[in-house]
């Protein structure tokens, strides 16, 4: 794992046992890198195994199979205790701001717990300074630090959860669905931030999301998940104006358009029936069974993510072709 | 399904064995020796021999404890110190007495709770709910042998109507059983009714607050059809649980209210092996009794998942 | 030009008693929907949108104070006694609501709650209400209706659960459907599908929508005419097309610009700063002053703006609408 | 636990509670005459006096006397003492051992939750007063086995309940948090799951004194609590019932005294339930909120 890479999935699995039934493939082999100083983009639906990767990576699930390589070592066996130097390194914020924050402490007490957690600072005033820096550089007013999670406003408590991501000076943070429940005039700002953070701290980010407009403008580079496994990579820009996968060209054309002419005649790619149970995918290609334009080579081969153009990859026999089908033949 | 009834089947039988320990430990707890101690001044060298080596008190804590339960299995469950008889018949013969007083004083609770409980949910804040809150928290303080004290001052004594204590089987004389038996059971069904009558109003409450049932109301059903199919059925899966575990648990016999009234079940018969020290029968009754309840448990269980149709069909 | 309005709502205000004092969650709203069209309620939490509807059609909280004249099919339903406005609703008023995995009764089978309106409003037999049961979830696109008519509600997934909740308020052939934000809850593939599905059914049985969103893309993609909220109060209403590409409000610009657009990456976002008003302390003047970069004058802050023309039916409420030219969008 | 606003809003929210009050007001003086209940005492609790027996209540003996003409007020306040001790204690056992069980059982889950929660189902499967009764017949009646006994039976409800607080918490986000910050699981225990718990155990501590208070009466009205002529409510009960007819002040008073006592444990355990548990709040409240 060269230098530059932060973190690296090889061929990750993640089942979990369910009751009464095979195992649920939440991540069914995946392999990513995460590279110093990038924004790695991670876009899916429910279902699609995104924040389990995210998860994995950070070790807070165990792995079925696979490698899990952090800030240079290989984790993937190490025990909880062992996992506790390397946890500084890597830091998380959550969905839900509300449920991230412990309801019984101060702003200032979850903020500076891990400085105290790795003893980053010694003595009270040392901590409390410290704490008003983290706060002043998401944007808070530091008195704020007094205040309980339930007194503040979803922005402001997103942004405390920011404040104790940095706490441990990460190199990279695994940001999970950061602006899903948040209004629209505060998911803005906390982009902004996000960005603004980037740039100051020389940040890592991997940006776990389900909303692609927000993937879009946020990531470097992107993977498309459906049902456990990478179906397409590459620039973001790039995949959003020739996706090559036919799952990511219906993702794309099912997100409405913030315009009115545009989206009244615009031609929809809709997908019909619902996402296969993660319990037994379907053979070969596990989006055949929803794709437009599968044939029946499809049912055979399990494609791996080839490489489509430059770093643009896609896993499709029929990478590129099946979209311009799909984009000839009239709307379902 | 039957994985579940499996699952819970065995887990039942774990705690039935540790059941069977505690009570195997509790004569182990006695200081001294158990039979001298019970037969105290009744001591007299043949029955005192006679009794130990029933009871076979000599061997090793294991073997007697593993011909505990091998006895137990096959319904024998020693014989009683003071009397020379079975425990298990002197056991089996009481509870009919408690059977029929749980069930009444049961009755008695559900009668007054589910109307008083439904209601003061459904009129959330009104006087009734009010009221229903007052009765509750009182009813769950009141010791229930204070209350019966008081009744048997003015129901027996003052207003002479029913008599102050005694016990007359159901099947010898309906009648005579029912004036017996209803003061007791009062005294137990107005506790029980306060706890069911609290449980029936937070669960009715809190699927009043459900979205199906806003739903409901937006498609214009009457409030009547709107409470009866999407508010109660709901609600009251939970609380047949409760009021199952309710009866199991009076299935103990409220000693004090049996010992008050002189009602020969089986928590008059714990009292009795306790003043008369004669441990195995107590020990017989207390086992037999947490078998009941674990057996009601048990259907309780599948009870619960025949009615929720999120568990019976997978 | 336009026809009977289905639902006409006039000066509607809700006031609602919180542990910390009276919320005034609506203040003063006026809209309609005609048959066949489609009304978009648009606004963060908080905004009143949910609420303004809930209100007018009698499902507001027991401690709302519901003001305002409500005209349903032209009869005035805060007008009409409880009993009667309930039937009004049920008969004619199709609900959709966000979460389809609690929309559903879970001990209760699917067909039996599709068609028990029917039942209540149309007289249908229970052999009747079953058929028709199996009909609609076939015209909502479930697979063998029949057979899974008697199934609940946990054995579907969220996207199908959410087309029986349409199947359900299609039931009784309402004149108005009112969808509150009936796809957030999903994933944007089956959101397209319902997005798809409603527009269908709207179609062949020309009802009137009132769709409630937060998304300006389903807006522009479901909507005839758009009601942005604010505070509890419409800060711009109007055709969709005049209001994306002309909007008079500082808000509803500053929401169409606040959304990322593919191509875009290298600048940051105009994000407007601070959060949303709480109904506990809306401010005297406008609520949006706080945040408004326009800011014009002090009348913003003391003085309610009042409803201002800026092109055919396009209102907007604010002392500063910007001159309907589209050069800042 | 820094004196933070939730608590404070908690006192406040208490004050405005009359039943809360009500209960507050008796505990307070529940205890005191618990402290104080032999100087306070008109008269010794075993004067007998033979021409007083079975005086009905009168100035000089505002509960009457018994059937050995002792002062039952007297005898009421002294006996508050028993009372007061044995629950406090009891629970005071129940607290300590089940509340440990149940956040080993939670936190560490396995086979030691299953080990653990199978011993409590096990004490669970008993009645809770025939279990008492059973452990005090076989060490012998008095004080101290009734503070045993019903520390045993009551053991199983606080695990439980910990057992319950503690899954829950750990299933919150907060949790998974502080392991992705690296915090040790006694950190984690200590700072997150213990103060997430407090509520739900403070407000079975009240209500399960209230049940222990209600046992006690109920071991001691059997004889098996603490041993005549000590004085304790259930013992007088017991003894007044054969006269109950004729002196009707015999079973009144003391049991009255329990009644009391128990009720002002189950207000003050209610009211704090609904000011401490958050989601008591939010069940009303959210869902009729504005949307």
């Amino acid at each position: 794992m060269s230098a530059d890479v932060l973190a690296e999935l090889d061929d990750l699995r993640v089942w979990f046992p369910a009751a009464g039934s095979a195992p649920v493939r939440a991540v069914d082999g995946v392999s990513l890198q995460v590279r110093r100083g990038e924004t790695l983009g991670l876009v899916g639906e429910s279902g699609s195994g995104k924040s389990t990767t995210g998860l994995a990576l950070l070790r807070l699930v165990d792995p079925t199979s696979g490698r899990v390589r952090v800030a240079g070592e290989d984790v993937t066996g190490w025990s909880r205790r062992r996992l506790r130097t390397v946890r500084r390194r890597v830091a998380m914020v959550f969905q839900d701001p509300q449920a991230s924050l412990d309801p019984r402490h101060t702003v200032a007490a979850s903020v500076a717990e891990p400085l105290v957690v790795h003893r980053l600072v010694d003595g009270a005033d040392a901590r409390r300074r410290r704490v008003a820096e983290l706060l002043d550089l998401v944007g808070l007013r530091p008195e704020l630090g007094e205040r309980h999670p339930h007194e503040l406003s979803g922005g402001q408590r997103q942004r405390v959860g920011i404040a104790r991501a940095l706490a441990g000076e990460p190199d990279l943070v695994v940001l999970d669905e950061p602006i899903a429940s948040l209004d629209l005039s505060v998911q803005a700002q906390i982009m902004n931030l996000l960005r603004r953070l980037q740039r100051e701290l020389g940040l890592t980010y991997l940006f776990i999301s389900h909303d692609l407009a927000a993937v879009e403008h946020m990531s470097d580079r992107v993977a498309v998940m459906y049902l456990g496994r990478i179906v397409e990579t590459g620039d973001p820009t790039q995949i959003y104006r020739e996706p090559a996968h036919p799952y990511t060209a219906a993702l794309l054309s099912a997100v409405p358009v913030a315009d009115p002419a545009e989206e009244r005649h615009r031609r929809r790619i809709i997908l019909t029936g619902d996402i296969p149970s993660p319990v037994d995918p379907p053979s070969g290609c596990r989006f055949r069974t929803r794709c437009p334009s599968a044939r029946d080579t499809c049912a055979q081969t399990d494609p791996a993510l080839e490489v489509v153009a430059g770093d643009h990859r896609a896993a499709c026999l029929y990478a590129g072709d099946a979209v311009r089908e799909m984009r000839a033949t009239p709307s379902a | 399904m039957s994985r579940f009834i499996l699952r819970r089947l065995l887990q039942s039988a774990v705690v039935l064995l540790g059941v069977t320990l505690v009570v195997f430990l509790l004569l182990q707890l006695v200081p001294g020796d158990p039979v001298r101690v019970a037969l105290g001044t009744r001591f007299d060298p043949q029955t005192y021999e006679a009794l130990r080596s029933r009871a076979g008190l000599d061997r090793p804590l294991l073997t007697q404890y593993l011909s505990y339960v091998g006895n137990a299995l096959t319904g024998d469950l020693g014989v009683s110190f003071r009397s020379g008889q079975p425990v298990t018949t002197i056991v089996l013969e009481r509870l009919p007495a408690t059977l029929s007083l749980a069930l009444t004083a049961v009755l008695i609770a559900v009668l007054i709770a589910l109307p008083l409980g439904v209601l003061a949910a459904v009129r959330n804040g009104s006087a009734l709910d009010h009221a229903a809150r007052v009765f509750s928290q009182f009813g769950v303080s009141v010791p229930d042998f204070w209350m019966g004290i008081m009744g048997i001052l003015l129901f027996a004594g003052v207003l002479g109507w029913l008599p102050p204590s005694g016990y007359v089987a159901l099947t010898d004389d309906p009648a005579g059983w029912l004036s017996h038996v209803l003061l007791p059971a009062a005294t137990i069904g107005l506790v029980t009714a306060s706890i069911l009558t609290r449980f029936i109003r937070s669960s009715v409450l809190e699927v009043l607050s459900a979205d199906h049932v806003r739903t409901a109301e937006a498609k214009g059903l009457r409030g009547r059809v709107v409470v009866l199919r999407h508010v109660l059925r709901n609600a009251l899966i939970p609380v047949v649980t409760v009021v199952a575990v309710q009866l199991a648990s009076l299935l103990g016999g409220v000693i004090v209210v049996e010992v008050l009234f002189a009602w020969p079940g089986i928590g008059r018969l714990t009292y009795d092996a306790v003043q008369a020290r004669d441990y195995p029968v107590l020990q017989g009754a207390v086992l037999l009794v947490a078998a009941l309840f674990l057996v009601m448990n048990l259907l309780v269980d599948i009870l619960y998942a025949r009615l929720d149709p999120r568990i019976r069909v997978r | 030009m336009t026809a009977e309005p289905v639902l006409a709502v006039e000066d509607l205000t809700v006031t609602l008693g919180t542990r910390r004092g009276p919320a005034r969650a609506v203040a003063g709203v006026d809209w309609s929907v005609a048959p066949g069209r489609t009304l978009a309620l648009v606004g963060e939490s908080g905004s009143g949108k949910t609420m303004s509807v809930l209100a007018a059609t009698g499902l507001a909280p027991r401690t709302a104070r519901v003001t305002g004249r409500v005209r349903l099919l032209g009869e005035d339903l805060t007008a009409l006694p409880p009993q009667r406005r309930r039937v009004l609703r049920g008969r004619h008023v199709g609900f959709v609501f966000q979460d389809p995995s609690t929309s559903l009764n879970p001990v209760l089978t699917v067909g039996r709650q599709v068609t028990e309106a029917a039942e209540e409003h149309l007289g249908l037999t229970r052999r009747q209400a079953r058929d028709r049961a199996v009909e609609l979830l076939e015209l909502v696109g479930i697979p063998s209706a029949a057979r899974r008519v008697d199934e609940y509600p946990h054995q579907f997934s969220g996207g199908m659960r959410q087309r029986v909740v349409i199947a359900m308020a299609l039931a009784c052939d309402p004149a108005l459907l009112i969808a509150d934000e009936p796809t957030t809850a999903l994933d944007v593939t089956t959101q397209a599908q319902i997005v798809e599905l409603v527009a269908g059914l709207q179609e062949r049985m020309g009802t009137a929508v009132v769709w409630i969103t937060h998304d300006l893309g389903v807006v522009a993609g479901v909507a005839d005419t758009v009601a942005v909220m604010y505070g509890g109060r419409i800060v711009e209403h109007g055709p969709v097309d005049d209001v994306f590409a002309a909007p008079g409000h500082p808000y509803t610009r500053a929401l169409l610009a606040a959304r990322p657009r593919p191509g875009h990456r290298d600048a940051d976002l105009p994000a407007i700063q601070g959060s949303p008003p709480s109904p506990l302390d809306l401010p005297a003047g406008c609520a949006f002053w706080p945040r408004c970069p326009v800011r014009g004058d002090a009348r913003c802050e003391h003085e309610l703006p009042p409803l201002t023309e800026v092109g055919p039916a396009h209102r907007v409420r604010t002392f500063y609408p910007s001159p309907p030219t589209g050069e800042d969008r | 636990m820094s004196a933070d606003s939730r608590t404070r809003r908690a006192l406040s929210a208490l004050r405005h509670d009359p039943p809360a009050v009500a209960g507050a007001a008796v505990l307070l003086l529940l205890v005191v005459v618990g402290v104080a209940g032999q100087w306070l005492a008109p008269a010794g609790v075993n004067d007998v006096d033979v021409d007083q027996m079975l005086h009905p209540p009168s100035w000089a003996h505002p509960f009457g006397t018994d059937e050995l003409g002792r002062d039952v007020l007297s005898r009421v306040l002294v006996a508050a003492r028993v009372s007061l001790q044995v629950g406090v204690v009891s629970v005071g056992i129940a607290l300590l051992v089940g509340a440990t069980i149940g956040l080993i059982a939670g936190y560490y889950q396995g086979w030691v939750d299953n080990v653990l929660m199978r011993g409590m189902d096990v004490l669970f499967a008993f009645p809770v007063l025939l279990l008492a009764v059973a452990i005090v017949a076989v060490l012998g009646p008095g004080l101290l086995t009734a503070m045993i006994a019903i520390g045993v039976v009551y053991t199983p409800i606080f695990a439980r309940v910990t057992r319950a607080g503690v899954l829950s918490v750990r299933e919150q986000v907060f949790v998974r948090a502080a392991v992705s910050i690296g915090a040790s699981d006694l950190r984690i225990i200590r700072r997150h799951v213990l103060p997430n718990i407090a509520a739900p155990l403070i407000v079975q501590t009240s209500l399960s004194l209230a049940f222990a208070i209600l046992s006690e009466a109920a071991l001691s009205f059997l004889g098996l609590g603490v041993q005549p002529p000590a004085p304790a409510w259930g013992r007088m009960l017991f003894d007044g019932r054969g006269f109950v007819t004729e002196a009707w002040w015999l079973g009144f008073f003391p049991g009255a005294a329990i009644f009391l006592t128990v009720l002002a444990f189950n207000l003050v355990g209610d009211a704090l339930r609904d000011v401490l548990d958050p989601r008591q709040l939010t069940l009303g409240e959210a869902r009729r909120s504005t949307a």
